[in-house]
């Protein structure tokens, strides 16, 4: 898509605001719908649109695909050794009043907090993988194939 | 309607429009979901398929009773299933009266987080949320063993790598 | 429950047994990819497996007097949160689960070394961690919709890994697309009958769904929640008329895959079954106790005879099996459908010693697929000689498919069959002998294969390496030690029928 | 009995148009023979039980279960039932995830037999039956 000067200057003004439309998702979660999940496809999102119009090596240079790969995995963990932490101070698994004993209630926001974050960064790093995945078999189509 | 790409843009515009409807009964977590997913992530990720695959269908002389029969069998069971269902909107229904209004009267208290969707999806049934995770990272896993296998650091460009 | 007032006792690793269970293999899994290392990933996942065997063994022994293990996720007390249950019933599936996928592990290394390609390995046993944690999370949690998770995570991990085997042949890709499809509408199917309970019960516990059905009594949403549940679950056993994914699916996968699958997967699907049945609906619920007369023991005795009969024409060994499990599963079904305590006793044992057996059997099947390139007749003929211990196992394991005294088999089937007179089923009992004898068949043909045919000249072929050996061996001799010492295994399975009958205990608050 | 009165009609019409569009999204998925085209039934299928899972959630003047910012929850207002929004959030995310694996593993087909419709990998599944069939001996029973 080189010679879509609009589309691609478009794409330079969008992806800041769409990434912090993703953070605002992911933390505002509480208050408001949305969560880990959403951010998370939201965030993806900018990564493959900048991928899609300029293309897949440029995005790659920014988010190498072993680090997406790290990502995913690393939600998993984040959302599970919050659980871990509750489970070493005594308490059953995934119950954050261990992250606040004498405050339940902050307990549970700090853990919501954790685990959305943890959600959050295993759904980007899963929808760019798969982004990934796909694109790098893609032959390059004239935009007239379709 | 042979046109794939016609199908899956048609597929999208149904996402959507459940999506509208989600948001009709209340469910706007939900309907956030559904139109990043059905209609945002999925539709990318089928053409994308398309355009590795073929993007139209051929006409096919399978036979069209048994599936005809199947559907049939099935959207009757379901039914009757539903002959006994309180009506649309109930507030005395079952679902209405046990579990949930816990949920809306204790939240407050023991979680105090505005969004009972999110209390009750990151806390109350956070393990459930843990397992949907894992389902992610499972996607992910399998996609790469299917089309692409586990990658380190490219090697291409090794200037820039240095 | 009051969140200023938490009456707080510090849990002992002992009260974390039920979660950990799960979160050995769980949290390995995105190590082995945290990692990336080739080295790594088999150590990890054998290591996980082997902590969990040892976690249910210890948690089998706490529940086989009959008490109730309930761990509440979270610290929210159900119905409100998600429980993990553990009875004699689930520990005894995690017993067997997390047996077989630590036997499988050891001969994995090499089997799948020849099988799939390297740059793979370490996704590869990602993958199969992920698949053990689904089949364990399904079988210990006590919550109806966390049941569709977890079986999610190893139906998904379960497509991968029988993909793999498109190394060997193309035709393991569209086995697993057949059994993506038909597995997502089965689970899509189990997601209606739990939505049209929770229409009717307002909760998602099973102990409560069950509390509140026998409060309230059944009606039609309450019978169609229970058909589209055993239609769903079903799909996932290989019940007769929805097992067409299954021989494909066996045959193609990679050996190890197969050997795990067969021992474990379908059985998984057939405690849930049983969970539901027993559980959360009542046998004394009507429309359960006709469907089980009139639509699944039927399916099930055809089951036995048709797959049986499939069978013995066959002349590839793998799908030879792929067929005997289906017509096996037809025995288990056979048992629960007797709705007594010797038939379910009969189910739940011939749900573990099949496992052993048929682990036992595909992984015989591996062997003589590294060593001589195939499982098809031909190219294993005569190898009784070249290849004389895995030989030997397929026969051990052969008898106790057919059922022969001193073997394990014989133990599950005299329970059977003793079940089916008890109830006065004389025609019954005369149908499981005579299916057996099916069995003599189509096992006789691999010996006569294996043994009368001479060995082609300019065969090669060698003994499978030890690391394949031994935990063919192993399995091949449980057959064997559970055939004379079947009191162990049948008083863990009547202890698990007692306390599937008994049904719900109810809520524990 | 039931009477099929006019409230009861009303009250359950939106079940039936659900139990609708399953049936179409299964049909779709049971009778066509182009793989990318099962998915997409097989999607519609599954939104359309999150459809009747969202409606029994449905309180009739209830909002959306979210509390004011400042948590000063007005008794008078009824809220909607938060746990099937819940299950069918974590749904929706099993449903993408199927989706995708089933598209990777349609891409490898496509490059291993050539084709995405059932038909024509039926006939090269046959083809290679057949062929093992010569090289093996008989199979009775058939390669399904």
């Amino acid at each position: 898509m080189r010679h879509h000067l609009i589309l691609r200057v478009i794409t330079k003004l969008l992806v800041g605001p769409i990434m912090l439309f993703a953070l605002y998702v992911q933390f505002h979660g509480d208050y408001s719908p949305g969560g880990g999940f959403q951010a998370g496809v939201i965030m993806a999102v900018a990564f493959i649109i900048y991928g899609i119009v300029f293309s897949l090596d440029h995005v790659q240079r920014v988010l190498p695909p072993w680090l997406v790969h790290k990502l995913s995995a690393l939600g998993v963990l984040i959302y599970a050794g919050t659980g871990l932490v509750s489970m070493f101070t005594g308490y059953a698994f995934l119950d954050y009043t261990a992250l606040s004993p004498d405050h339940p209630v902050h307990g549970q926001h700090y853990g919501i907090l954790l685990v959305e974050l943890g959600v959050g960064v295993t759904v980007t790093g899963v929808m760019v993988t798969i982004y990934y995945a796909f694109t790098s078999r893609t032959p390059i189509m004239s935009d007239e194939a379709w | 309607m042979r046109s794939l790409f016609a199908v899956v843009m048609l597929s999208g515009v149904f996402s959507l429009l459940s999506a509208l409807l989600f948001v009709t009964l209340d469910a706007v977590d939900v309907a956030f979901t559904e139109a990043a997913v059905g209609a945002g992530i999925s539709t990318v990720l089928i053409l994308g398929t398309l355009a590795l695959t073929s993007r139209y269908e051929q006409p096919s002389k399978r036979s069209k009773v048994i599936p005809l029969i199947v559907v049939l069998v099935t959207g009757a069971a379901l039914f009757y299933g539903t002959l006994d269902m309180p009506n649309f909107g109930d507030p005395n229904a079952a679902a209405q009266t046990h579990v949930a209004p816990e949920y809306l009267l204790q939240s407050p208290h023991e979680i105090d987080v505005p969004n009972v969707v999110t209390a009750v999806l990151a806390s109350y049934r956070g393990y459930d949320t843990l397992g949907e995770t894992a389902v992610v990272f499972t996607a992910a896993v399998g996609v790469l063993l299917l089309i692409n296998g586990l990658r380190r650091r490219r090697r291409r460009n090794p200037k820039k790598d240095t | 429950m009051s969140a200023q007032a938490v009456h707080h006792t510090a849990m002992t690793l002992n009260d974390q047994l039920p979660a950990l269970q799960i979160l050995v293999t769980f949290i390995a899994a995105p190590l082995v990819v945290m990692f990336g290392s080739l080295r790594l990933a088999w150590p990890i996942a054998f290591a996980a497996s082997a902590i969990s065997f040892v976690i249910a063994v210890m948690l089998l022994s706490q529940v086989i007097d009959g008490s109730i293990i309930s761990y509440h996720m979270g610290g929210w007390a159900p119905p409100l949160g998600i429980e993990y249950r553990v009875d004699a019933a689930n520990a005894f599936v995690l017993v067997l689960v997390t047996a077989i996928s630590t036997l499988v592990l050891p001969y994995a290394r090499v089997s799948i070394a020849a099988e799939v390609p390297e740059k793979h390995h370490a996704l590869f046993y990602t993958a199969f961690l992920l698949c053990l944690t689904g089949l364990l999370g399904v079988t210990i949690t006590g919550d109806a919709f966390n049941v569709f998770v977890f079986l999610e995570i190893s139906s998904l991990s379960t497509y991968v890994l029988i993909a793999q085997g498109a190394n060997r042949d193309r035709r393991a890709l569209t086995a697993s697309y057949d059994y993506l499809i038909m597995g997502t509408i089965g689970a899509t199917f189990f997601v209606i009958g739990l939505g049209f309970l929770y229409m009717a019960t307002g909760t998602l516990n099973m102990a409560d769904i069950a509390d509140r059905i026998a409060d309230q009594g059944a009606n039609r949403t309450v019978r169609m929640a229970f058909a589209f549940i055993v239609v769903g679950i079903g799909l996932k056993v290989a019940m007769y008329p929805l097992h067409l994914w299954l021989p494909n699916a066996y045959t193609f996968a990679p050996s190890a895959i197969t050997a795990f699958l067969a021992a474990t997967a379908t059985k998984v699907a057939i405690y849930v079954l049983l969970r539901f049945m027993f559980s959360v609906f009542q046998p004394s619920f009507l429309f359960e106790f006709y469907t089980l007369d009139f639509i699944i023991l039927p399916f099930a005795i055809i089951a036995m005879f048709l797959s049986s009969f499939v069978a013995i024409f066959q002349t590839d060994f793998k799908r030879m099996l792929a067929y005997s499990s289906i017509a096996q599963i037809g025995y288990i079904l056979l048992g629960i459908s007797l709705l007594t305590e010797t038939g379910l006793t009969a189910a739940i044992v011939h749900l573990f010693n099949h496992g052993i057996t048929k682990a036992a059997l595909f992984m015989a099947v591996g062997a003589y697929v590294l060593r001589a390139k195939g499982s098809f007749y031909d190219e294993i003929e005569g190898l009784g000689r070249r290849m004389p211990w895995t030989s030997a196992a397929v026969v051990v394991g052969g008898l106790s498919l057919i059922g022969v005294p001193g073997t394990a088999g014989f133990v599950s089937k005299w329970v059977l069959v003793q079940g089916a007179l008890e109830k006065g089923w004389w025609p019954v009992a005369l149908l499981i002998v005579a299916s057996s004898l099916l069995a003599v068949i189509y096992v006789w043909r691999v010996v006569e294969v294996l043994y009368m045919k001479p060995t082609p000249a300019d065969s090669d072929v060698r003994e499978a390496p030890m690391s394949m050996l031994i935990p063919i061996w192993i399995a091949a001799l449980a057959c064997i030690w559970f055939g004379f010492n079947a009191e162990m295994t049948l008083s863990a399975a009547q202890a698990a029928a007692l306390s599937l009958l008994v049904g719900s205990a109810g809520m524990m608050n | 009995m039931t009477e099929f009165t006019q409230e009861f009609i009303v009250g359950h019409m939106n079940y039936w148009l659900f139990i609708v569009l399953m049936m179409t999204g299964l049909y779709i998925v049971v009778a066509k023979g182009n793989l990318v085209k099962k998915i997409v039934g097989l999607n519609i299928f599954q939104t359309s039980v999150f459809m009747l899972y969202i409606s029994m959630g449905k309180v009739v003047g209830g909002t959306a279960p979210i509390f004011p910012v400042d948590m000063n929850i007005d008794p008078n207002v009824v809220y909607s039932n938060p746990l099937p929004h819940v299950l069918i959030l974590t749904a929706i995310v099993v449903g993408v995830a199927t989706t995708s694996l089933a598209l990777a593993l349609v891409i490898r087909i496509r490059e291993e037999y050539g084709t995405i419709e059932e038909e024509g990998i039926l006939a090269a599944n046959r083809s290679t039956a057949r062929v093992e069939e010569q090289d093996h001996g008989e199979v009775m029973g058939g390669p399904v």
